[in-house]
């Protein structure tokens, strides 16, 4: 039987996806479409909503883990918490849309259309509990966001951009598909359940080397999703050359997604085999981090080093579980990896669609993402310099603003574990949260201590307006990232609620 | 059966669809060469499932999905290549190097 | 007063000057002088409420007062625990007295480029800051504290700081002061605190889960640690309190953020922020790792005379007062750390008299150097020179107020220098009492060298014939402004020098409470 | 030379006899309560003449000259109480407490502060007094008054302390206040190098007042002279953390001595003191300041005097002493300067003063200071007058002024004759006493072991000093007063109110030594005898008549030979001043090349080299690192770049070329650049594979 409310919010958002196709046909202003999608997404949260209250809620059936399609389809409390997320991310980044594809007349219906899919394909991959779920949800996240790469059609790099990130994207789907192959084939299952019971000792078996060219292509293939290092060289070129709230969407939610599933085909499905990939993990936490911050010390165009800084902040969510991982960490303990990890990726969400949204604004009133160009913002646009420095600092990690919280609780859970491996791992993600805060100072040097460049027409941008939609954005962000990081529980809350799914790893 | 001929043959078959995508110039065989990668993997799956006797046919399953998403995957790819030649005349990978250092 | 006392009266004297903040922000931006009202309102609120907790402490009480423990993030067992003793309380005052006379100060002396609403609101963003790392006891609340004032006066330097160029020895790149000073000052306070950070993580999973620092004390969080990982823990306490202080060798970025930052950053930077440092030694390394705090002692203590040293000869040498300032601090905050790492409740009382000292003393200086170069646009003491004749009113408050830095007895800066050699007589039991006091003659000495470089100073800046190239030049003596901000400091000098009382009064019992609890009596 | 020390302590222990019965104190009733006035008052009306001095009618003098008149008449009063019925006294009041010590304010009333409250109060009087007519119409009048009072105050506050930490606190008060007088004409840059000077000197020596304070209190656990000489009466075996750093913490208390005292080698920022107006050097030279070191030394003296204790510091003191007398005297023979005969003339005799403490004579060497006190005002005072007629300091332009100066004249005569210890006046007295009690210590010594002869020595270089002050007094004398006038202009006598603070300080310096006649007249050792702890001092029952003679017969043999050389033929005075003896003119000329060697030996090299290496550290090693580490990130990030950027392309164009042959090859991996992410991505993979299937 199926549980209608369960899956009532993929269900709301399919709909929503339909209205949107069917509303750009219809003879009205294109931000129909927009608005449409807002409102989709919007009743998306409400039962979303009503699964999380569940216990508190009269007609609510019953409350707990919900199991659909024989175990292959899972609502428990953290796959709402991250569809919640997902939601709030694609609502923020349709709202960095909007202005953006009204002023340069992109085809708008399709533009959201696709990326209303691509989010489905997000709250499915929250659910999955089995290989096909899994990887069906993760390419109706990845297809859709190839077109939205390329969406400045006119313009080379974008179509540079698109197509990169497709071959790279179909490459890693096949390799990914190809390991999902084998694991199926050495353990006969595709349920996360059934590979995890299939999997007991089967690295002592014959099969050892399929099963582990198996695994290690799986998480390829997330890794790719996720851009770690050494799996991240299309992500500075496809987030440059996309449209910038594509890159905020794929900087964030697309992202998530790929954690995600990364976390739960890791913990779910090869829980027997961590020594496989613990490692594995920690060398990419502790690549990310490093070599993205490297190279955004050197970037002079902000998408770009923002692209880098999404690099190294993949790096810092992966810190948790390479560290859990590499001390062997098991039970309530993992929980702090789970905890930290969700709540990092909330935080992110906030701070970094508020960065591409500032990114947006100011690119839209002086045409250049130039590092050097941005000079002097703080003299003709406070406002934006202001919220320009909440959010690069707070990428950074500096108090009271929210990324410090999301820093600490990385550190905290890697210090749980309490091991010498970890220790390592916390000491080089401290020494590169130093370095990052070079760069992203950059950005604000320039916008306050440096004096306007010649030929800046200041007056015009002063006059200038930023679209009501990214204002809201712009606000909402704002608030988040300063609410948060003054008062954390309101994030640690979802994060607390998160963490069961570590129980009984 | 015998599972290990299917094995090599998957794993030969992606091979030959790596080597394509590593060294072919031309984006439409590059996307071919997946296409080869993705027929290794749905050998992969039906000879897995056969040999296992899965009782849900999950491989089969899996490899159908696998047809239907590398068809709408190409669909897309094609769109872009299209997009991309339409720009400049020339749908070859190694030209795309406007954003590097 | 029931409210009051239960940790409200506490938590607005920190969270007015933030409030404030926020009222600022939406008061438009030409309407300066209603900027400048709010702003002194705030603080104001905020030193009169402090003045009020004084009267309201309870000084016959060792422990903690007027403090309350609110859940604040549960999922990591961190709580909004504030309060106070004798040890915070003056510094408490110390605090919100100083951003009081910045605001005052800075009525008529904006640094450019202009802008007071941003101006102010990174002062009171900073009041906010300094006020809550002294009251704080809970580690995080502490570390967020602690960090929150960094983006305030790293933009006060960045944005309001030297425009002079310079060129960085060796690499020969040039940059502007404020730039280079600004983004050293922050890379160094971020890469102590981040290992603050694991170190503070370290004591909650090893300590007994929790980040309470009274809990962790007494929870003998050390043992719990093994002496081991204790040792690396101290570590990275130390280093995030020592780049703080400064302690030589991590003192680098204080001459440059001092030389740079506008004249209220200097001020701020110095009288306030530094104490940030010594502080966290007293409030969290000894009671909590009291056995690593013995172990490290002498090491703290051997930086920190060589500081006082170094920071001297260093100043002998500065040719820009300012600088010369900064570099001084660095050797005031020798004495203080020389007087924290005997472990002995003189000493501690001393590090403690002596940080409020030298936030009185010094602030005063960088005011005044401030106000000289305004009106001279010059910091070059060679060309300077006959200040006291151009200008009798603020050469007489220069030269006293160098005579308080030098550690004249009868003035404030005396009890610090002193009473921290007086400790090292007799450190701590388990200190090497030969070392401590080779340093104590160490340090000693450096009092020589203190009152050389500062008579000199006073020798080029205020004495001679005023050079020719002020031939002519109107200059105005000390405005209305200025003197309501200095003497309030000038009267705050006397009194603690002539009755110590004032200070000591509170602390003493805290700390021999402290020092009693940490090594046992 | 360390055998010397120790059997010359052998020697001095054996004078610490005698002593004098404990007489019956009292408290002193209201008069001693209330005199926290007397530090009080002058510190509060420094502060009232700055504020409120220019409205003043004679701009702040009347304050300080009441303030001063306030202080000469609270100490004679208390003077006269004392003798009439002895007082010894501590008020202490409580201002912190930190850790178990308390911290305290008070005001000791006892033998040797009540003198010092009389000399300070009644020299300090005449000397205002005559400041009044010396500074008119200075620039800084009413500053002046304001920094003087704060100068005598800041004596008062020392002599009054009844702890350590208030007598640092005075100490440093007169310290600094000194340099805002020295430097008074801070227009010139020698004059404010010279407060520098002074200041540094006594900080230096302060370095030895911080340490030997900090080890007498802390050994015994307060800050209290009472406790601490307490601590010492009751014996080394009841306080042994004292007793065993007794040697350091006497030796670092005499080096703060030293720097206040001005002895040698730290003489040298007293005659370059000269550089404030003569008032200042006139209070500074005799009733405060120097005087300090020699009371500190007075207020510690049971210290060095109790067996167990300090007692082996006093072969330093002594020794110091004696060097100081002699060496500095010499110095004043050959200046040409007035104030500076007299400065030199001074540090010889705060020789005297030393080594008769060293010799563990309490009573003779305070007597000395009491004494000088008035003849070395007198004697500045009347170089002053001098100086105010002639506008010059150099006896080169005076000459002859006995016709013009009357007042000047005789009583310069009288203090000049006190100072050589002539037979009535004060000098004589005191110095007699001095000498007697180093010949005891030196007969004492030559009993004991025939081997040293230090203390013998100490008294030959005594006598010798005898003869070398009547010298270069009787020369001055000559130089200044008689013989042709040289400089410009006519002298005048100088006003009233200048020469009547002369004539009244004539009439103590002629008189003052009659109060302490011994055997007769003890007066002086009951005063500075009447404190709380007993000192037990060495104290002539009566006049050495030995020393009388020797001490006398030198003075007039330097008068005489003074009265030869300059005396007789008034038209040559100048030029056999003129007359150079080969090595020891230039050697005194220059000042045994102490200064040179603090300048340029020290000094300058600290300031100069030393500060700038260190300032070099600063920003080419530490910041070199710092910087470095920087930057280093900014190229490691640029490599890092360079490799995800086109290190990929380098690589495979790097194995094609190796593989060059493999043509085919070659042209495989020519491949457009989105292939060589795909690359590294399979390279990644296989080397990640590869290793865990080996590894299992």
């Amino acid at each position: 039987m199926i549980d209608y409310h369960a899956l009532a919010p993929e269900l709301i958002l399919a709909g929503t996806v339909m209205a949107v196709l069917v509303v750009d046909m219809l003879p009205v202003r294109k931000y129909w479409t927009a608005v449409i999608g807002l409102v989709g997404l919007f009743a998306t949260i409400v039962p979303i909503l009503t699964l999380g209250f569940c216990e508190s809620l009269d007609f609510c059936a019953s409350s707990g883990v919900r199991e659909m399609f024989g175990g292959s389809y899972v609502i428990d409390t953290f796959s709402l918490v991250l569809k919640g997320l997902f939601i709030g991310s694609a609502f923020v980044a349709v709202l960095l849309s909007v202005g953006y594809l009204e002023s340069d007349r992109f085809w708008q219906g399709e533009f959201y259309f696709l990326m209303l899919a691509s989010v489905l394909g997000a709250l499915v991959m929250a659910s999955s509990r089995d290989l096909v779920t899994m990887f069906v949800g993760l390419e109706l996240v990845t297809g859709p966001t190839f077109l939205m790469a390329g969406w400045r059609k006119g313009e080379a790099r974008s179509n540079e951009a698109a197509l990169k990130f497709f071959i790279i994207g179909v490459l890693s789907a096949a390799v990914l598909l190809f390991g999902m192959s084998l694991v199926y084939g050495v353990t006969g299952e595709l349920t996360f359940t059934g590979i995890r019971a299939g999997s007991v000792g089967v690295l002592d078996g014959d099969l050892s080397g399929l099963f582990i060219i198996g695994v290690l292509f799986t998480i390829l293939g997330f890794a790719f999703k996720v851009s770690a290092v050494p799996f991240h060289f299309w992500t500075p070129d496809t987030y440059e050359g996309a449209p910038t709230p594509v890159t905020a969407y794929l900087s964030v939610v697309s992202k998530t997604a790929g954690f995600v599933g990364l976390l739960a085909i890791c913990y779910l499905a090869f829980g027997e085999v961590t020594t496989l990939w613990g490692t594995g993990l920690w060398v990419l936490a502790a690549l990310s981090m490093t070599v993205g911050n490297l190279i955004a010390l050197r970037q002079s165009n902000v998408v770009r080093l923002l692209g880098y800084s999404s690099i190294a902040q993949g790096g810092f969510i992966l810190v948790p579980f390479g560290a859990a991982i590499a001390a062997d960490v098991t039970g309530a303990d993992l929980e702090e990896a789970f905890f930290a990890t969700v709540t990092y990726l909330v935080i992110y969400a906030f701070m970094n669609l508020g960065a591409f949204g500032v990114v947006i604004a100011v690119g839209n009133r002086l045409r250049s993402g130039e590092i050097k160009d941005w000079a002097g913002l703080f003299s003709y646009a406070p406002g934006l310099a202001t919220m320009l420095g909440l959010f690069f600092f707070s990428l950074a990690g500096i108090p009271p603003l929210a990324g410090w919280f999301a820093k600490l609780v990385m550190f905290r859970s890697v210090l749980a574990s309490g091991s010498g491996w970890a220790g390592a791992l916390a000491v080089i993600a401290a020494v590169n949260s130093v370095i990052a805060f070079y760069y992203y100072s950059k950005v604000v040097i320039s916008a306050f201590m440096e004096k306007v460049p010649d030929g800046v027409p200041v007056a015009e941008i002063r006059e200038g307006r930023t679209a009501p939609s990214l204002q809201f954005a712009l606000l909402l962000t704002t608030l988040g990232v300063v609410v948060i990081g003054v008062y954390p529980p309101l994030v640690s809350g979802l994060a607390e609620a998160a963490k069961t799914f570590a129980t009984g790893f | 059966m015998i599972l290990g001929q299917f094995i090599i043959l998957g794993a030969a078959l992606f091979s030959l669809g790596v080597y394509g995508v590593l060294t072919r110039r031309n984006a439409v065989l590059v996307l071919l060469s997946v296409e080869l990668m993705l027929a290794a993997v749905n050998i992969n799956f039906v000879a897995f499932d056969t040999y296992a006797r899965d009782a849900v046919a999950g491989g089969q399953i899996f490899s159908l999905f696998v047809i239907a998403v590398g068809a709408a995957e190409v669909g897309i790819g094609l769109a872009i290549i299209l997009l991309i030649f339409r720009n400049r005349q020339s749908a070859n990978v190694d030209e795309l190097d406007l954003m590097k250092l | 007063m029931e409210w009051f006392e239960s940790g409200w009266g506490l938590s607005l004297v920190v969270f007015l000057p933030l409030i404030g903040a926020v009222v600022l922000l939406a008061i438009p931006k030409a309407e300066e002088e209603t900027q400048k009202w709010t702003a002194l309102l705030f603080a104001g609120a905020s030193f009169v409420l402090s003045v009020l907790l004084v009267f309201r402490f309870d000084f016959g009480e060792a422990g903690m007062q007027l403090g309350t423990n609110v859940d604040w993030i549960t999922a990591i067992n961190s709580s909004f625990h504030i309060g106070v003793d004798g040890i915070s309380l003056p510094l408490v005052v110390l605090s919100t007295f100083i951003t009081l006379l910045s605001i005052i100060y800075s009525w008529e002396h904006w640094p450019e480029p202009h802008n007071p609403k941003a101006f102010l609101i990174l002062i009171l963003i900073l009041a906010t800051g300094m006020a809550g790392t002294f009251v704080a006891l809970d580690l995080i609340l502490f570390f967020v504290f602690f960090e929150v004032v960094l983006l305030p006066m790293y933009f006060m330097i960045g944005i309001w700081g030297d425009r002079d160029e310079i060129t960085i020895p060796v690499f020969n790149i040039t940059t502007q002061m404020r730039l280079y000073a600004s983004i050293k000052f922050f890379l160094f306070t971020l890469f102590g605190s981040a290992f603050m950070l694991l170190g503070f993580l370290v004591l909650y999973f090893k300590g007994g889960r929790t980040f309470d620092m009274l809990e962790l004390a007494s929870n003998g969080a050390e043992g719990l640690l093994g002496s081991g990982l204790a040792v690396w823990v101290f570590a990275a306490l130390f280093l995030g309190f020592a780049v703080k202080v400064p302690m030589f060798p991590l003192h680098t970025w204080l001459p440059d953020a001092h030389t740079a930052a506008p004249t209220v950053g200097s001020v701020l930077l110095a009288a306030i922020l530094l104490k940030l440092g010594t502080y966290a030694f007293v409030r969290i390394a000894i009671p909590i790792l009291p056995e690593q705090s013995q172990n490290w002692a002498p090491v703290i203590a051997i930086l920190a005379v060589i500081g006082i040293i170094y920071a001297s000869l260093a100043c002998l040498a500065q040719t820009d007062m300012k600088r010369l300032i900064a570099f001084s601090s660095v050797g005031h905050m020798g004495f203080v750390m020389l007087g924290i790492a005997t472990m002995t409740p003189i000493g501690i009382n001393a590090a403690i008299i002596g940080m409020v000292a030298h936030g009185v003393i010094t602030g005063l200086l960088f005011f005044l150097a401030g106000s000289m170069s305004h009106r001279y646009h010059t910091r070059e003491m060679a060309r300077l020179g006959g200040n006291q004749t151009l200008m009798p009113i603020m050469g007489a408050i220069l030269g006293f107020t160098a005579m308080a830095s030098l550690g004249l007895p009868g003035l404030a800066g005396f009890w610090g220098e002193f009473m921290a050699l007086l400790a090292a007589f007799s450190p701590a039991a388990g200190l090497s009492t030969t070392l401590f006091r080779t340093l104590m003659v160490i340090g000693a000495v450096g009092t020589v060298l203190a009152a050389g470089y500062l008579l000199w100073m006073l020798q080029k800046v205020n004495f001679g014939e005023p050079k020719d190239e002020w031939a002519g030049h109107e200059f105005h003596d000390v405005d209305i402004f200025e003197k309501m901000a200095w003497v309030p400091m000038i009267i705050a000098v006397i009194a603690i020098g002539i009755f110590p009382r004032l200070v000591f009064g509170a602390t003493n019992d805290s700390v021999i409470d402290l020092v009693a609890k940490a090594f046992g009596g | 030379m360390l055998q010397l020390l120790a059997t010359a302590n052998a020697a001095l222990l054996a004078t610490e006899e005698g002593g004098h019965a404990a007489e019956a104190l009292s408290d002193g009733g209201l008069l001693a309560s209330m005199a926290w006035l007397i530090p009080v008052v002058p510190m509060v009306a420094a502060f009232a003449i700055v504020f409120y001095g220019k409205r003043m009618p004679y701009k702040g003098w009347d304050i300080a000259i009441a303030v001063m008149g306030f202080e000469a008449l609270y100490g004679t009063a208390l003077l006269l109480a004392h003798i009439a019925n002895p007082i010894a006294h501590d008020f202490q009041i409580e201002i912190a407490r930190i850790g178990s010590m308390p911290i305290e304010w008070g005001w000791a009333v006892d033998g040797l502060s009540i003198m010092m409250y009389f000399l300070v109060g009644v020299v300090g009087f005449f000397v205002f007094l005559y400041a009044k007519g010396y500074m008119e119409g200075d620039i800084r009048y009413t500053w002046f008054f304001a920094s003087f009072t704060l100068f005598a105050g800041g004596m008062l506050v020392l002599v009054s302390a009844p702890n350590m930490i208030q007598l640092i606190v005075g100490w440093e008060l007169v310290g600094v206040s000194s340099w805002l007088l020295i430097g008074h004409y801070w227009e010139d840059h020698a004059n404010s190098s010279a407060a520098i000077k002074a200041m540094i000197t006594n900080k230096v020596a302060d370095v030895g007042l911080f340490v030997g304070a900090i080890i007498v209190s802390m050994s015994v656990g307060s800050f209290r002279f009472s406790d601490i000489l307490h601590a010492v009466e009751t014996g080394a075996a009841e306080a042994p953390t004292l007793a065993r750093y007794a040697f350091w913490a006497g030796l670092a208390l005499f080096i703060g001595a030293m720097g206040k005292s001005a002895q040698f080698p730290l003489h040298v920022w007293l005659p370059d003191a000269m550089a404030g107006p003569t008032p200042v050097s006139s209070l500074m030279h005799a009733a405060t300041m120097v005087t300090a070191g020699v009371f500190l030394v007075g207020r510690m003296f049971p210290f060095y005097l109790t067996e167990g204790f300090a007692t082996e510091v006093r072969s330093v003191i002594i020794i110091v002493g004696a060097l100081t007398l002699f060496l500095t005297g010499l110095i004043a023979l050959v200046q040409d300067d007035i104030k500076k005969v007299l400065a030199y003339s001074t540090l010889s005799q705060l020789g005297y003063m030393t080594a008769a403490m060293g010799a563990g004579a309490y009573t003779a060497g305070l007597f000395h200071l009491f004494t000088h006190a008035f003849f070395k005002a007198l004697l500045f005072l009347g170089a002053g007058s001098a100086i105010h007629a002639v506008h010059s300091n150099n006896m080169s332009d005076m000459g002859g002024l006995k016709k013009d100066m009357p007042y000047t004249y005789w009583t310069f005569v009288i203090g000049s004759l006190a100072l050589a210890g002539i037979v009535p006046f004060a000098g004589f007295f005191s110095k007699d006493e001095i000498l007697a009690s180093i010949r005891y210590a030196s007969g004492e010594f030559s009993v004991a072991d025939g081997g040293g002869s230090l203390a013998s020595i100490v008294l030959v270089l005594a006598i010798s000093g005898a003869f070398i002050t009547a010298f270069y007094m009787a020369r001055t004398v000559f130089l200044t007063f008689h013989g042709e006038y040289k400089g410009d202009g006519h002298p005048h006598e100088s006003p009233r109110i200048m020469w009547v603070p002369l004539v009244g300080l004539a009439v103590p310096s002629a008189v003052i030594g009659l109060i302490n006649i011994p055997g007769a007249t003890e007066v002086f050792t009951k005063l500075v005898g009447g404190r709380e702890i007993p000192v037990l001092d060495h104290h002539a029952e009566s006049f050495d008549v030995a020393m009388l003679l020797a001490g006398l017969a030198a003075a007039l043999l330097g008068i005489f030979i003074g009265w030869r050389i300059w005396g007789p033929d008034k038209e040559t005075q100048p030029a056999r001043d003129t007359f150079r003896i080969p090595l020891l003119y230039p050697l005194l000329e220059n000042k045994y090349y102490i200064d040179d060697f603090y300048m340029d030996g020290v000094i300058r090299p600290i300031r100069g080299p030393v500060a700038r290496a260190i300032n070099w550290t600063n920003g080419y090693v530490l910041d070199f690192i710092i910087n470095g580490a920087g930057l280093l990130a900014m190229s490691v990030g640029k490599v890092v770049y360079w490799f995800d950027q086109r290190g990929v392309d380098g690589a495979i164009n790097a194995s094609g070329a190796v593989t060059g042959a493999g043509g085919g090859m070659l042209r495989l991996l020519q491949t457009g650049k989105v292939q060589q992410y795909a690359i590294l991505i399979f390279a990644a993979t296989v080397i990640m594979v590869g290793g865990l299937v080996i590894w299992f």
